[in-house]
Formats: C-alpha cells, sequence, structure tokens
C-alpha cells in the first residue's frame, strides 16, 4: 500500500558501508530509548549487573570463598528482619541477603561463560556447515536436529546428572544445550549471504572466503545472535537456577535456586521467605533479559520494523 | 465559484452517484504528518468509468480507499473533505433482474429523505438521497460496503483469504447483503427461525452449529446451502469462469492469477453495486490476462450499467476503458475531464509529460520522455504548486501561489495558472515560453 | 499429492534422529556417572561389586552393551529402575498417565487461554489490552516454573489451606478402578462424582504452575501473529464486502493467524513435558518428571535413559504431526527443504 | 533420604547386655523403657490443609474425629528399593515392609530386646531343649496350619526353604551374610521341626540373625510358581510382590506414593485392628504437614524438624534411645594423591600426622551440629563407644571445639602457614551433608589459608565412592553401621586389620598398630564385663590422642506420632523397622 512508502523506516542495505550501519545502530538505540518496556529491561539489568559488580562492596564477602554461603549456625531458620539477617536465614543459618545478592554474582558469571562459550562454538560450527556444505553441512545440520529433539532442561539435566553435581558441570550441561541456536542463525547466515551477488562480486575480485567472512558473513550475522544472546542471558540463568533446585549445584553454593530448593523444605512450617526471595530475583533477572531480548527482536525485526 | 460540484456545465443528463468534496487525508509518521491526499474533488456519473492516474504514492490508492473507509486510523487522519454517494436500491419490480422500470440496472434512486425528491441542500438539489460516507456511522457504512460499492483489489493473490475456500468467500457478501433473499429462494422467508437467519448472516455460535447439523434443522440448512451455491455460481459464470460449480470448491491459491481476478471481479459483482472501485485491477497479472480482465470488466460495466473508479498509474490502458480522466499528483487532481480531449489536449505541463511518456509511434524508435525529478515530499509541503520543482513551464509565481483547479478550454478542469491566470501576475506561465 | 511426499521424507529422517539421540544418551551414562551404583551399598567387597556389574552386563564391550540396551528399549525391556525398584517398563505406565494428565490439562488451559488473550490483544494492537497481554507473555516466558509453584503452595496450600497436594486422595483414588491411568477420565467411566471432583481439585494448582510459561508463549505467539494477519489485504477485502468486525477478525484473522501458533503450540509441548519435572517435585505428583529427577539424585541410569528417549522420540513424534498439520493447514507451504 | 538408610548389618547378639547398659547410662536424654519414650504434648496452631495420600483437603485439623479410622498410616521417607527379605539392604525401607508381612522363627518384643515366639511354637533355650548341650544345633518347633497370605500352607519345609533360598540367590546388596557366616546347615526333619545346625556356638544366633528380615518365611510353592530360585539373580515376583505369613497382606504398591496393605483375618496370631498404609514422602515438610493434619498417624521423624511438629495439637513426640550409629567423618590415611580432586592439595601423608586429625576434631564445631542440625538430639561420643553400649561412660574423653588448641595443633604439624586444600563428599540432601558443611565453616573459619570443599554427591556417586578400595577422598561423612556390641564398632571403625583400618590405612597413623588390635582382639574374647569395659576405655583414651575420626554426634531417635494412636510403642534401639503397626488402634 502506497502508505507504507512514506511511512517505512528505510531498511539498512545488507552488507553496507560501516557508516549505514553505525546510522543503524543510531537508530536502533533511538527505538530502544523510545519503547518503554525495553526501556526497563534495561534499567532492571543495569540493576542487577550493578549488585552483582558491587557485591563485595554491598555485603561482607565469605571467606575464603565469596560464592558459598556465610552460615550462622547459631541463627537457623530466623524470620526477616532479625538483626544481621535482613531477609532471614536459611535451615543451615545461610544468610538470604547474602544468597540474593551474591546469586546475582553467580549467575552473572554463569550466563556470561555459557553464552559466550555457546556464542563461539556456534559461530564455527554454523560456519563451517554454511562454509562448506554438502555432507558436512548435511551431518552437522542432522547433529543439530538431534540435539534440537531432546527438550532443553531434560537434556541438561541428564548431562549434569551424569557429570554429578556441581555448578561447573551445570556451565558444562547448559554449554551442551545452548550452542545449537547459534550454529542454525550463524549457518542460515552464511547460506543467505553466499547467495547474494555481491559476494560472488567479492569473489570475482578474488576476494578470499576469509575477508567475504569477517567483512560480510560476520557483521550481518551479528543483529540475530545479539537478539538470540540477550535472551539466554536470562534462559541460561533460568534453566541454570532450575537444575540447581532440582540439586545440581554443589553443596552451601550462594545460588538462587540453591536457596529455593532449601526454602522449599521450611514452608510447611511457615518459613517462606529462604525460597520467596531468592525466587524472585531469578524471575526479575529473566524477565529484564526477556524484555530487552524481546524489544530488539521487534525493532531489529524487518517484518515487524515495517508495522512499526 | 467552489467547484463541490462538478465543474463542467451540465450537458449530459446522468446523475452523479458520487461526489468527492475537498478530501484530506493525512498520515502520521515519525518524520512528520504525511499529506497523502490534500484536497481532492471530483464527481462519478452514474455509469460512468472515471479513471484515477497517477504515479506511485501519488494518493490515488487513499483516495480510492477513503470511499469503503479502508485506510488504517491511526496512522491514517481523516483531515476533513466528505465523500457524498447517491446509494441506489434494487428494482422492487424485478428484484434487481433488470426490467424497464429500472432500465434494466436492477436499481432504482432512492429519494431525498430531507425533501422528498424536491432537492434541497442536503441533496444538493440533485432529489436523490445522499449520504456522507466519510461520516454515516460504521454499521451503516457496512451496509453499502459489498452491497453499493464494491472493490476489486491490485493482488487477488493478497486479497483473497487462503484459508477459505472461493465459494465461502464469495458467500460471505450474499451472507451480508442477500440474507432475505437467500431464505426465500430456499423457500424459507416465511420461516422466524433466528437459528436459520443467524446461519445465514454467518453468526451463529459453536453450539448453534450443532444444533443446525442435527435432523430438524439440517434439511433446511442443506437447502440453504444450495441456494447460495447457486447465487455463487451464478457470480462466478458471470466472469466467464468455466464450470463455476467446480471452481467454487477451490482454494485461492490452486487458481491462476486470472482466475483469482476473476474470482474477485464476480465477488465485486455479486450485489450489483452502483459504484465499483477497482484499484490496479491489472497490474498484478501478466500481461497475456490483462487485457482478457479489463475486457470483462469493461463487458460487465455495461451490463450491470455500474459506475466505475479506475485507478491506474497506466495511461494507455486509463484511455482503452474509461469515459473521463482525473489526473493526480502529490495528492491533488491536477486535471480532468473527457478522455478523448485530455489526450488530445492537456492542459496541464504535468498531464503533458504523463501522455509524452506513454511509449507510441510518436517517439521515433520509441525513446521514452520520462519527467525530470522525482515526487516531491508530502511531508508538510509548502503552499505552491506541487509541481513546481519538475515544471519546465514554472515562473516565480508557481512557487508562491498554490493553483485551484478551475475549468479551462473545452469541458475539463486543470489546476495550473497557464490556463487560468490570477489577475495580479508579473509574469505568466504558458507551453510557449519555457524557462530554464 | 505433496504432502504425502513430505510425510514419508519427514518419516525417513525420524529414525536417524532417534538413533543419534540414543547414541548421545548411551554414551551420556557411560561417559561419566556410575551405571550401578544405585545398586550398591557400601558394605559389599569389590567381589561383590563386580558380581553386581557382571549381573548388568557392564563388564561386555561398550558397542554391545549399547545393542544390548537398544534391542532392550525396542523389545520392550527398558531395565531395573533402582529407584521404583521395578522394571521400568512396569512403572512406567502409571507414572506417564500422571504426568499426561497434568500435562494435557495444563496444555488445553494455555492454548485455550493464550489463543484468547493473543488475540484480544493482537486485535487490540497498541492500546492497553496489547501492552498488558505483552507484558504478561514476556513474564510468562520469565516466570521459573520452581518458585511459581512454591508461591503457589505458600499462599493456597500453607496460607490458605484451600488447594491440596499430590494427586489424589489415597482412599477415594483407591474406590475406582484405573483402565486409562488418567485420573480424571477413569473417575468418569467409574461414574464416581466424588473421585472426579478429587481429581479435578488435584490438577488445578500443578496445572496452573505447568500452563503459566507456555500460555504465555501462546499469547505471544497468536498475538503476533494476529498482529499480521490484521495487516494482510484479504483482511481488507473482507471489510470491503461489509462484513462486521466480529466476523472480519474471527473469520478471516484469527484462521490464519492460528496456523503459524499451531507449530508453536507443538514446539511448547516440550516446554510443558520438562516443566512436569519440576512441578511434579513441587506438587508430589507421582509422574514420570519426578521420577527422573529422583532418579537423577539417585543415579539410576536406567530410568534416566528411559525417560531422556522416550520424551525425546514423543517431543519428535508431536513435532512431526504438527509440522504435517501445518502443511495442511497452510496449503501455501512450500513443501521440502 | 535421613539416617538409617544404609545402615548396615545389624548383629544383635549381645543387645540384653546394652539393654542393661541403656537402663545404667543415665544421658542427657531421657528415658521410659517401659512406656519406650519422653512423651511431649502440647497445644498448637492451625495446621494446613493436607489430603489422605498427600496432605488433605480437610482444613481444620481434625481435633475430635479421627481421620481415616479404618486405616493406619505411616508415612515413610523414602521408597523401598526391594521387598524380598533375601535381598533387601539393611536398614533400607524393604524392611519396614517386611517386618510387617513376614514372619520370623522368633520376634523381639514390640519395645525391647526380649524374644518372643513368631512361626516357631516357642523360644529355644537350652532349657527347652531347643539349643543342644554344645550350642551349635538348635531346633524349632513350627506351629500347626500357618498359612500365607495366598492360603499355601507354611511348615517347616517351607522355613527350610526360605533360609535355604537366601544362601543360593546370595545376593550382595542382601543381608544374606548374616546366614552365611553363621549357619552351617538346614533341616526339616518332619513337618513341625526345623533344625539349623550353626558352624560355632554362637549366643548371639537368636537375636542378631533368626529375628532379622533376611531370615523371613515364605511358602515354597508360591516361590515355585513365580520364578523359583536362581543364584545371583533376584527375583522380580518377590521383591515387588511380597507374599508372606504376616499380619499384613500386601495389596499394593503406587510408586513415589504409597503402598497398601490389608488385614490378615486369618493370621495365626492376633489379627492387626486396622488394615495400613504406607505413604511414601521423602520431603520433609510434607511429613511434617500431614501429622499435624492428622493425615498420618506416624512419620518417619528427624531431629532437625522436631521443632517444627513439637506444640502441634494433637501429635505427640516419642524421644527413644541414642540410634546406634554416629554421624563421622572418615579421616583417609590410604588414598591415591593423583585420584584426588584436582583443586585439593593435600599430600598423601598428610592424615599420618596425628596433630593434624587432632587438630580437625579440636576446630568442629560440635554446638553446631548437635544443636543445629539435630536440633538438640544428639550428643557427642567417645571413640569408639558410643552412648548405649558396653564400655560408654560420660567420662571417657570427648572432642569439643577448642580453636586456640586447633590453631597450636595447626602450627605445630606445620600446615598453619601455607594451608592446604581438601575435600570432603557426603550424600546430597541430608545430616551428612550439613556436617561436612559444619567441617568446612569451621576450618575456613579457623584460619582463610584452609579451603575445604564439600562435594555433594547422588547416593548412586557416593556408594560407589565409599564402596572402592581405596576410596578416592581423604575426607567423607556417613552414619556407622549400628551395632549392639563395642567389639563390631572397635572392630570395625578402629582396629588397623579391621574393615575400615585396612580401607584407610590406618596402620600408617597409629603410633602403634600391633598394641591396638591386639587389644581389641583380647577385649573381644574376655567375658567379664568389667574387665572389657577397663580395655576399652583404655582404648578409647589412645584413640582419643589418635583419632582416626570426627565423631560429629550420635542422634536420638525420635518419632512423631497422633495422639489418637493408641497402644504407641517403638523398639527405641532401631530407628526403621522397629514400629509394629499390627498392634496399634485408633481413637
Amino acid at each position: 500500500m502506497a502508505v507504507d512508502a512514506d511511512v517505512r523506516a528505510p531498511a539498512a542495505p545488507l552488507a553496507g558501508a560501516l557508516g549505514t550501519r553505525l546510522r543503524r545502530f543510531g537508530e536502533l538505540t533511538r527505538e530502544v530509548l523510545r519503547n518503554p518496556t525495553t526501556m526497563i529491561g534495561l534499567a532492571l539489568i543495569v540493576g542487577m549487573i550493578g549488585m552483582a559488580i558491587f557485591a563485595p562492596l554491598l555485603i561482607e564477602p565469605n571467606t575464603p570463598n565469596p560464592y558459598q554461603m556465610p552460615r550462622d549456625w547459631g541463627a537457623l531458620n530466623e524470620p526477616p528482619g532479625t538483626p544481621g539477617h535482613i531477609l532471614g536465614t536459611t535451615q543451615q543459618g545461610g544468610d538470604v541477603l547474602y544468597g540474593v545478592i551474591w546469586g546475582a554474582r553467580t549467575s552473572l558469571r554463569l550466563s556470561l561463560i555459557v553464552v559466550s562459550i555457546t556464542v563461539v562454538i556456534g559461530l564455527i560450527v554454523g560456519s563451517l556447515a554454511g562454509f562448506l556444505g554438502g555432507k558436512i553441512d548435511e551431518f552437522l545440520m542432522r547433529l543439530v536436529d538431534i540435539f534440537l529433539s531432546i527438550p532443553e532442561l531434560i537434556f541438561a539435566l541428564a548431562i549434569a546428572a551424569v557429570l554429578g553435581p556441581s555448578f561447573g558441570n551445570i556451565i558444562l550441561a547448559l554449554a551442551a544445550v545452548f550452542w545449537v541456536k547459534y550454529a542454525r542463525i550463524i549457518r542460515g547466515q552464511v547460506i543467505h549471504i553466499k547467495q547474494n551477488e555481491y559476494v560472488d562480486a567479492a569473489r570475482v575480485i578474488g576476494d578470499s572466503s576469509l575477508r567475504i567472512y569477517s567483512k560480510d558473513v560476520l557483521p550481518n550475522s551479528i543483529t540475530p545472535v545479539v537478539v538470540q544472546a540477550t535472551l539466554d542471558m536470562g534462559n541460561v540463568v533460568l534453566i541454570g537456577a532450575t537444575l540447581s533446585f532440582i540439586g545440581l549445584a554443589e553443596a552451601g553454593l550462594a545460588e538462587w535456586g540453591v536457596l529455593v530448593s532449601q526454602g522449599q523444605a521450611g514452608i510447611s512450617a511457615g518459613r517462606w521467605w529462604a525460597s520467596t526471595f531468592p525466587g524472585l530475583m531469578v524471575f526479575v533477572w529473566a524477565l529484564a533479559f526477556n524484555l530487552v531480548g524481546d524489544g530488539l527482536r521487534d525493532i531489529l525485526d524487518p517484518r515487524t520494523e515495517t508495522k512499526r | 465559484m467552489t467547484f463541490a460540484s462538478a465543474p463542467e456545465p451540465a450537458v449530459d443528463t446522468a446523475g452523479t452517484v458520487a461526489s468527492v468534496v475537498g478530501l484530506r487525508v493525512h498520515f502520521e509518521s515519525k518524520a512528520g504528518r504525511v499529506h497523502a491526499v490534500d484536497g481532492v474533488d471530483f464527481d462519478i456519473r452514474d455509469g460512468e468509468t472515471l479513471g484515477l492516474v497517477g504515479e506511485t504514492g501519488c494518493g490515488k490508492t487513499v483516495t480510492a480507499r477513503s470511499f469503503l473507509r479502508l485506510v488504517p486510523m491511526p496512522p491514517g487522519v481523516h483531515a476533513g473533505g466528505s465523500i457524498y454517494f447517491r446509494p441506489h436500491v434494487r428494482c422492487s419490480n424485478c428484484s434487481g433482474l433488470g426490467c424497464d422500470v429500472c432500465a434494466g440496472t436492477g436499481r432504482l434512486p432512492v429519494a431525498c429523505g430531507e425533501c422528498a425528491g424536491g432537492g434541497c441542500p442536503h441533496c444538493d438539489d440533485t432529489g436523490f438521497e445522499t449520504i456522507d460516507l466519510s461520516r454515516i456511522p460504521e454499521r451503516q457504512l457496512r451496509e453499502i460496503r459489498g452491497d453499493r460499492i464494491a472493490m476489486i483489489f491490485q493482488d487477488p493473490a493478497k486479497a483473497l483469504n487462503p484459508a477459505l475456500t472461493v465459494r465461502s468467500q464469495i458467500a460471505e457478501v450474499f451472507s451480508q447483503h442477500r440474507s432475505d433473499e437467500v431464505l426465500e429462494l430456499a423457500g424459507l422467508g416465511t420461516s422466524r427461525n433466528p437459528l436459520l437467519r443467524r446461519h445465514v448472516s454467518q453468526t451463529t455460535r459453536l453450539f448453534e452449529r450443532w444444533l443446525l447439523a442435527l435432523p430438524p434443522m439440517r434439511s433446511q440448512r442443506r437447502r440453504i446451502e444450495q441456494v447460495i451455491d447457486g447465487m455463487v455460481a451464478a457470480a462466478l459464470a458471470e466472469t466467464q469462469i468455466p464450470n463455476p460449480a467446480k471452481v467454487m470448491q477451490r482454494y485461492p491459491h490452486e487458481l491462476s492469477g486470472g482466475m483469482k481476478q476473476r474470482a474477485m471481479i464476480a465477488q465485486a459483482l455479486a450485489c450489483n453495486p452502483d459504484l465499483l472501485i477497482a484499484d490496479e485491477p491489472t497490474t498484478a497479472l501478466d500481461v497475456t490476462v490483462q487485457a482478457r480482465i479489463i475486457e470483462l470488466i469493461k463487458q460487465l460495466q455495461v451490463r450491470h450499467e455500474s459506475a466505475v473508479l479506475y485507478i491506474s498509474h497506466d495511461l494507455s490502458l486509463v484511455r482503452r476503458v474509461c469515459d473521463r480522466v482525473a489526473v493526480m499528483y502529490a495528492g491533488r487532481i491536477v486535471e480532468i475531464g473527457p478522455t478523448e480531449e485530455i489526450f488530445a489536449n492537456p492542459l496541464h505541463p504535468y498531464t503533458r509529460g504523463l501522455i509524452a511518456a506513454i511509449p507510441s509511434r510518436a517517439h521515433d524508435r520509441g525513446q521514452l520522455v520520462a519527467i525530470k525529478g522525482t515526487v516531491p515530499e508530502l511531508i508538510d509541503p509548502p503552499p505552491s504548486c506541487r509541481f513546481v520543482q519538475r515544471c519546465s513551464y514554472a515562473v516565480s509565481i508557481c512557487g508562491e501561489i498554490d493553483p485551484e483547479l478551475a475549468s479551462g478550454p473545452g469541458r475539463h478542469a486543470a489546476a495550473c495558472f497557464i490556463h487560468n491566470p490570477p489577475e495580479d501576475a508579473a509574469e505568466l506561465p504558458s507551453f510557449s515560453r519555457v524557462t530554464t | 499429492m505433496q504432502i504425502r511426499d513430505y510425510v514419508l521424507r519427514r518419516m525417513m529422517v525420524l529414525p536417524i534422529l532417534i538413533i543419534g539421540t540414543s547414541l548421545i544418551v548411551f554414551t551420556l551414562t557411560r561417559v561419566g556417572g556410575s551405571p550401578i551404583g544405585i545398586y550398591l551399598s557400601h558394605e559389599m567387597t569389590p567381589e561383590e561389586v563386580a558380581e553386581v556389574e557382571q549381573r548388568y552386563g557392564l563388564d561386555e564391550p561398550l558397542p554391545v552393551q549399547y545393542l544390548t540396551w537398544a534391542g532392550g528399549m525396542l523389545t520392550g525391556d527398558w531395565g531395573w529402575s533402582g529407584v521404583a525398584a521395578a522394571p521400568v517398563r512396569q512403572v512406567f505406565p502409571d507414572k506417564l498417565g500422571a504426568t499426561m494428565e497434568l500435562a494435557v490439562a495444563a496444555g488445553i488451559v494455555a492454548v485455550a487461554l493464550g489463543i484468547g488473550l493473543g488475540t484480544y490483544g493482537g486485535a487490540r494492537r497498541d492500546r492497553l489490552p496489547d501492552h498488558l497481554t505483552r507484558v504478561f507473555s514476556i513474564s510468562g516466558a520469565a516466570m521459573p516454573i520452581f518458585w511459581f509453584g512454591i508461591l503457589l503452595l505458600i499462599v493456597f496450600w500453607v496460607g490458605l489451606g484451600w488447594a491440596p497436594i499430590g494427586r489424589s486422595d489415597a482412599d477415594i483414588f483407591q474406590s475406582i478402578a484405573h483402565p486409562t491411568g488418567l485420573y480424571t477420565v477413569d473417575a468418569v467411566l467409574a461414574g464416581s462424582w466424588n473421585a472426579l471432583v478429587d481429581a479435578i481439585w488435584h490438577l488445578i494448582l500443578p496445572a496452573i504452575a505447568l500452563g503459566f510459561g507456555t500460555t504465555a508463549i501462546i499469547t505471544r505467539m497468536m498475538r503476533s501473529s494476529l498482529v499480521e494477519t490484521m495487516g494482510e489485504e484479504y483482511v481488507d477485502a473482507a471489510r470491503a464486502k461489509g462484513l462486521p468486525e466480529k466476523l472480519v477478525l474471527r473469520r478471516h484473522a484469527r484462521r490464519n493467524a492460528l496456523i503459524p501458533t499451531v507449530t508453536v503450540i507443538g514446539l511448547s509441548f516440550g516446554f510443558l513435558l520438562q516443566g512436569t519435572v519440576v512441578v511434579e517435585i513441587i506438587f508430589r505428583w507421582p509422574g514420570l518428571g519426578r521420577w527422573m529427577a529422583d532418579a537423577v539424585l539417585r543415579g539410576d541410569q536406567a530410568t534416566i535413559m528411559a525417560y531422556v528417549m522416550f520424551t525425546s522420540v514423543l517431543f519428535l513424534l508431536v513435532n512431526l504431526v504438527v509440522d504435517v498439520m501445518y502443511a495442511y493447514l497452510d496449503r501455501r507451504v512450500v513443501l521440502g527443504a | 533420604m535421613k539416617l538409617g538408610r544404609n545402615v548396615g548389618a545389624r548383629p544383635l547378639w549381645a543387645v540384653f547386655l546394652v539393654m542393661a547398659m541403656v537402663m545404667a547410662a543415665c544421658t542427657g536424654t531421657t528415658t521410659d523403657t517401659t512406656g519406650g519414650g519422653a512423651d511431649t504434648t502440647t497445644d498448637g496452631g492451625e495446621a494446613p490443609a493436607t489430603t489422605g495420600g498427600e496432605p488433605s483437603d480437610t482444613t481444620a485439623p481434625p481435633t475430635g474425629g479421627v481421620t481415616n479410622p479404618e486405616t493406619f498410616v505411616h508415612a515413610a521417607d523414602d521408597e523401598p528399593t526391594s521387598l524380598d527379605p533375601a535381598q533387601v539392604e539393611a536398614g533400607e525401607g524393604g524392611e519396614t515392609v517386611i517386618l510387617q508381612v513376614y514372619d520370623r522363627l522368633v520376634e523381639f518384643t514390640p519395645d525391647g530386646p526380649d524374644l518372643i515366639p513368631g512361626i516357631a511354637t516357642e523360644v529355644p533355650s537350652t532349657d527347652n531343649g531347643g539349643i543342644s548341650e554344645d550350642g551349635t544345633v538348635y531346633t524349632f518347633t513350627i506351629r500347626e496350619g500357618v498359612v500365607d497370605h495366598e492360603g499355601n500352607p507354611v511348615d517347616a519345609t517351607d522355613v527350610k526353604y526360605s533360609w535355604d533360598r537366601a544362601l543360593t540367590m546370595d545376593l550382595p546388596e542382601s543381608n544374606v551374610g548374616l546366614l552365611a557366616d553363621t549357619v552351617a546347615s538346614t533341616e526339616a526333619p518332619d513337618a513341625s521341626t526345623f533344625v539349623v545346625t550353626l558352624t560355632q556356638p554362637n549366643a548371639a544366633f537368636l537375636n542378631s540373625v533368626v529375628t532379622q528380615s533376611v531370615a523371613s518365611i515364605m511358602s515354597e510353592e508360591f516361590v515355585e510358581a513365580n520364578g523359583g530360585v536362581e543364584a545371583g539373580t533376584p527375583n522380580e515376583v518377590i521383591a515387588t510382590n511380597p507374599v508372606g505369613t504376616g499380619p499384613y497382606v500386601f495389596e499394593a504398591w503406587n510408586r513415589g506414593e504409597n503402598m497398601l496393605f490389608t488385614v490378615n483375618e486369618s493370621y495365626w496370631g492376633t489379627p492387626a485392628n486396622l488394615d495400613l498404609r504406607i505413604e511414601i514422602v521423602p520431603d520433609p515438610d510434607v511429613r511434617v504437614l500431614g501429622v499435624r493434619a492428622g493425615d498420618y498417624d506416624t512419620i518417619e521423624t528427624d531431629p532437625s524438624f522436631v521443632g517444627d511438629i513439637e506444640g502441634a495439637e494433637g501429635v505427640t513426640v516419642f524421644q527413644g534411645e541414642f540410634l546406634l550409629e554416629p554421624i563421622h567423618i572418615g579421616f583417609n590415611l590410604n588414598y591415591p594423591v593423583d585420584q584426588l580432586p584436582p583443586e585439593d592439595t593435600v599430600p598423601a601423608d598428610f592424615f599420618y600426622d596425628p596433630l593434624i586429625r587432632r587438630a580437625f576434631n579440636h576446630a568442629f564445631d560440635y554446638e553446631a551440629f548437635v544443636n543445629g542440625a539435630l536440633g538438640g538430639f544428639g550428643a557427642p561420643t567417645p571413640f569408639y563407644l558410643p552412648q548405649g553400649v558396653l564400655g560408654y561412660s560420660e567420662d571417657l574423653p570427648v572432642y569439643s571445639q577448642d580453636l586456640a588448641m586447633a590453631e597450636q595443633l595447626f602450627r605445630d604439624a606445620g600446615v598453619w602457614d601455607e594451608g592446604f586444600t581438601v575435600s570432603v563428599i557426603a550424600e546430597g540432601g541430608n545430616l551428612f551433608e550439613i556436617a561436612a558443611l559444619v567441617l568446612k565453616d569451621s576450618l575456613e573459619g579457623l584460619n582463610p589459608n584452609f579451603t575445604v570443599n564439600v562435594l555433594a554427591l547422588a547416593e548412586a556417586q557416593f556408594d560407589e565412592a565409599h564402596a572402592s578400595d581405596p576410596v578416592p577422598y581423604a575426607l567423607w561423612v556417613k552414619n556407622a553401621d549400628p551395632f549392639a556390641d563395642p567389639h563390631a564398632f572397635q572392630s570395625e571403625y578402629m582396629d588397623p586389620e579391621g574393615n575400615w583400618g585396612q580401607v584407610h590405612g590406618m596402620a600408617n597413623g597409629y603410633q602403634d598398630p600391633e598394641t591396638i588390635s591386639s587389644m581389641i582382639d583380647e577385649a573381644s574374647v574376655i567375658t567379664d564385663p568389667a574387665e572389657r569395659e577397663a580395655i576399652y576405655h583404655e582404648l578409647s583414651a589412645m584413640f582419643y590422642d589418635d583419632p582416626m575420626w570426627i565423631i560429629a554426634g550420635n542422634e536420638v531417635a525420635v518419632m512423631a506420632y497422633r495422639d489418637w494412636v493408641q497402644g504407641f510403642v517403638m523398639n527405641p534401639l532401631w530407628p526403621r523397622p522397629s514400629l509394629k503397626f499390627a498392634l496399634f488402634d485408633k481413637g
């Protein structure tokens, strides 16, 4: 319809000069600022990550390992408001507030490690599949399908179970599950780009695959990968917490899921706090990254773009 | 004089089925207010074919859609003006089949509610019932949509619902506007059964559909279906679709482009409307089909004697199809008049440009003459001739005042100072001298 | 006809995927973990341990072990569950019944609610209802089931004492026969009002906890795809025919918006399945999920393997069905590739 | 998975001695051997709603009315792994069931160590000629007309069959060792006579073997009709569908939910009053809520949540004796350094040094564990003489936390400054994990250079590590197997030539291993209790200076039950299979 022609924001050319891409990001930021929900998400993320980073300043770190809950064996199951334990304590005398704050740090660590690992793996696998094509592509994609054919949580659960309960193993399990999406995205992009005539042009000029890769494929893959990564920053923590809730984290870890499961034992006796506060944190964390990821997708997705 | 009514002398006696007066439709966009349609006036006479031509984005589609209020609002804004429409009713004598009472049109005009035909401001002294499409309430508009005014869309592939069979899509029209007739033909005209009525008008609830599937009402339902099938088949047959009874059971994607458009047309003419709006009905089709579709539209129009608003960017096509042509540019009508006159003696520089651009023997070795420049930004346009940047005859005044549409020589009007210069003008544009 | 070939093609791929999955599962359980730990107790001498290993054929070379296991899975011998103290196959049906009842209940709620909300929001694009549904759908996707469930318990079980936990009142449960394994269905078949109430009463909370996330996903999808279809030309065409908005929405917009939503419903089935693990732990629901969790915590490999295999195969089949449905629903989909 | 899960073999010989000691020993917690427990009942607040199988819909706590008047409901804490007497692990959930469904030749009285006839018409003794002069031949007279739940008659041949069956199957996980070690041969000369010949005289044969679940009796017809006997292979039918002669008939086992039993009307003894339902409820909070709401009549109780039950209306907490299974942390002097977790920095001979082991013992926060985790229902325990065992005395030296001393010892040992990192394994999610955490906190609190990593493993993984020799970890937490006789403890846990002595390579640590083991052997053969005690006291003192364990604490048996339970009685010595539901009534 004629109107769109006037209203639509100019879509950035696939692999335009750096200038256009910069302008694109300029637009993006403006878009983000315009969208209230995304802004809220951003604010939450900033708050959470701030809490994670400044945890040592917020609350006295436990020695020697600050990622372990400090346990006050003299004050088990204290309700919120107890002096020294504003949010109460767990059945092991752990200070819930400490868990809440350092849990953020644990979660940040978890999500950063997992996401970066998975992005790299996805990048490698996806690019190999996309560029080499043929048998290798076929094989890799089948592999991807197989990984996709087991529900995320269950797969991670099985892996973590086999590796034994520890935070490190949770990281491994999640990494093993989350790389698949990226592989798909990247492969899709590579193939898409390969079909674009200007890449052929580049070939004609005698551009090396590597340069095409760095000049065209990578920059264009960024957008979808960024969106996925943002969403995963939240999902990783969500599933990670679920695993440790089920009981696959190491003992006494300052992690939200662990605290929730500890608190669960006490709810019948009316001890609601030990599970409520940490769980809330998981929710907020996941919510924040979902809001932002969702916002980004709406903005970046060309389909919705025309409609906005 | 204002040109609320048609500017030309009332030589021909035909009434006007619709008249657009000072229509303004704007769009809110991030960049600002887009004046897509900015003061458009024209009439459509009974039974005529009016061509509305112009480049993409000149606002012709918006104008057309404004008739049925299909412009999405927001972002669209109805910024002023009206679209007057004089609906007819089906001839009571022949119930739409065509007889001498209604001169074979199957339609009869309605007397103005205010003056009972005497003529009053309300009906603009025509004595006919006149309604303002841009103001009437939604439900009254619904009665007109598809019944008195129908529309053929540009791309049948998009305009037909992929999930419904052709039959059920055309049936909808009858269900909406012909439910009584359907009941009549099904021999249930007397039936007070609300369920059947709701069934015909497709407003049944889920459990009601179950009820209808049960023996007592099943047979009646069947009869209704058969009647509708008949009507749909007839409508399709009109568009010369080979064995319609079969085709109508198909899904759109199972039909060729031409077939789709025929179905589209059948759907549009199903209720024998007073006005048919054809929005570039052939552009989405391949050339071989185009001709036949156009032919079809013309035939049917002749048979139904309904007026047609034919939107197109293709002058040569308009020349073949239309009685009159309105040339639109940047949200304005720049020139309007009988087809042959326009082509014989285009008044507006833009029209000249367009005509010159038509590939023909006139230009040796088919070289194309293109109009320089592009359509101006329609965001908050300045009070000047919209064409001034591209006009080779423009003079200072063109950039200062906005020329109005005024009747020039012959029976047609144009919005250009070349033909109706303002009293106090230092220099005047003319086709003789070309400014650089 | 095209669709048949499509289905066939998909069918061909299925075994490959299943075999691949089984390989992964098998290697998993053999790489790490202690396949027989569950059967050991610390008074055992090394000889006795060896005895147990041999009983479970762990002294064989790996490929042989795999074949034995895979063969077993096919022939219905799914191994001995240390947790349930019974052959996996013997316990499986009951657990499956419980889980399916829960998942289906949650699923039905989620689909109905999700489509409803999505349509409601999408039809009122960029107005308050739309924003609300959007917030709802996002918060639903971000909600940790284990926390949501516990909150429900804190409020309705401990706090208000309204809702029970578990699947049934043991006496009522025993009072009727269980031909289908689905408590609600059995209650209806037995014509026991009492049992039906008991079943539903127990079902409500866990179903809500489980369905929440899925509802959100479906809502989101329905909303966006409805917004998309509302922009389609045929919707305008429908209006141009003079259809009332209600009909335009129902017959034209929603129907087409449902098509892409169907695929999401398929995917969200996996979401439901994995959700049952947590929900069943929290609500003491005697289903596959809790069994799996116990098996995980106690290293009951036979159960883990069987469960993972079963769920993934089920998941694959469901998705196959969904894709085929999709192909049927939307005749325009380009089949193949 | 609470205490008593994997408690090992229970040779209960000399239980009578124990009981004597029990009465003598005035330990921290009160006793009432006649009534079988110090009861504490108080009024409490509204109990949340719960439901039959699980806490039920009845919102108000049933003050007047009794819920499930026809059925006795017990909430057990975990799912049995087998119901076959010949397969069940000692102390496992299955024993609870076997005790109700099967009979044995003789039984314990409900509340103590005295013996009463079972399928045998009388308890054999030298006086009634049931025991031969040399004490190696036991003759049992079998009751007439005993039939199992399927109606198959059970006589001497079936008794012989049952015992032989266990011996033939000889399943490693089972408790069959009890029979294998003592029984030389079994005969059934006629339908009413069963004769056992022992390898050597064994005064505790009746108490520690005949009364045990592995010696339960089933009918030959039934077994033969259901898979028969196959060496080394479990019988799935028997394991999941027990048919015995006991007061309760096994009806159904809804995995993860409950097990159902009905009254055996044709029981040879006094039939049970109520049907029985054993709910399988691993979550403590659900058990607590259940008993408070009156849906469970008795629940598997754990000291750590007694606090949540006390004060509940209509609930009584039975408080019994000390369990004979102290929770202890083992020093491994025999671990292969290369197999330790990578982060561990301890050298192979780390625990060779008594200073370090003593330092650990002084560092451990006993207060925290006993008052925190055990909710005060426990006490520290000398090496290795738990309260209630012959030789226990309050005067024996017991470790208590002394950080100054601990620091001094660490300094003397020369590990204070550079510190160390060591991992301790424990089964996740129970008291063992908590004990490990207490150790961690104690040491890390003492010196930041010390790091203790707690590895809370899944049961299977822990069992595997724990069953391997050598154990690939430097420290592990578990509870001791409950023995009734000091020698068992000494030889199992202290003797450098004993089971753990060898696995842990205690010889590497003791100043004078030979003396120790010889003293232990010596004490075992002495018959005069006083003399034995003297030696054990001497040993205990030596062990105090050269500890091989940290004994976190010994736990008191507790059991919560509804007040409406009539004739509640519990055998205080063993927490798990010790409730005889057939004796209980409600109202």
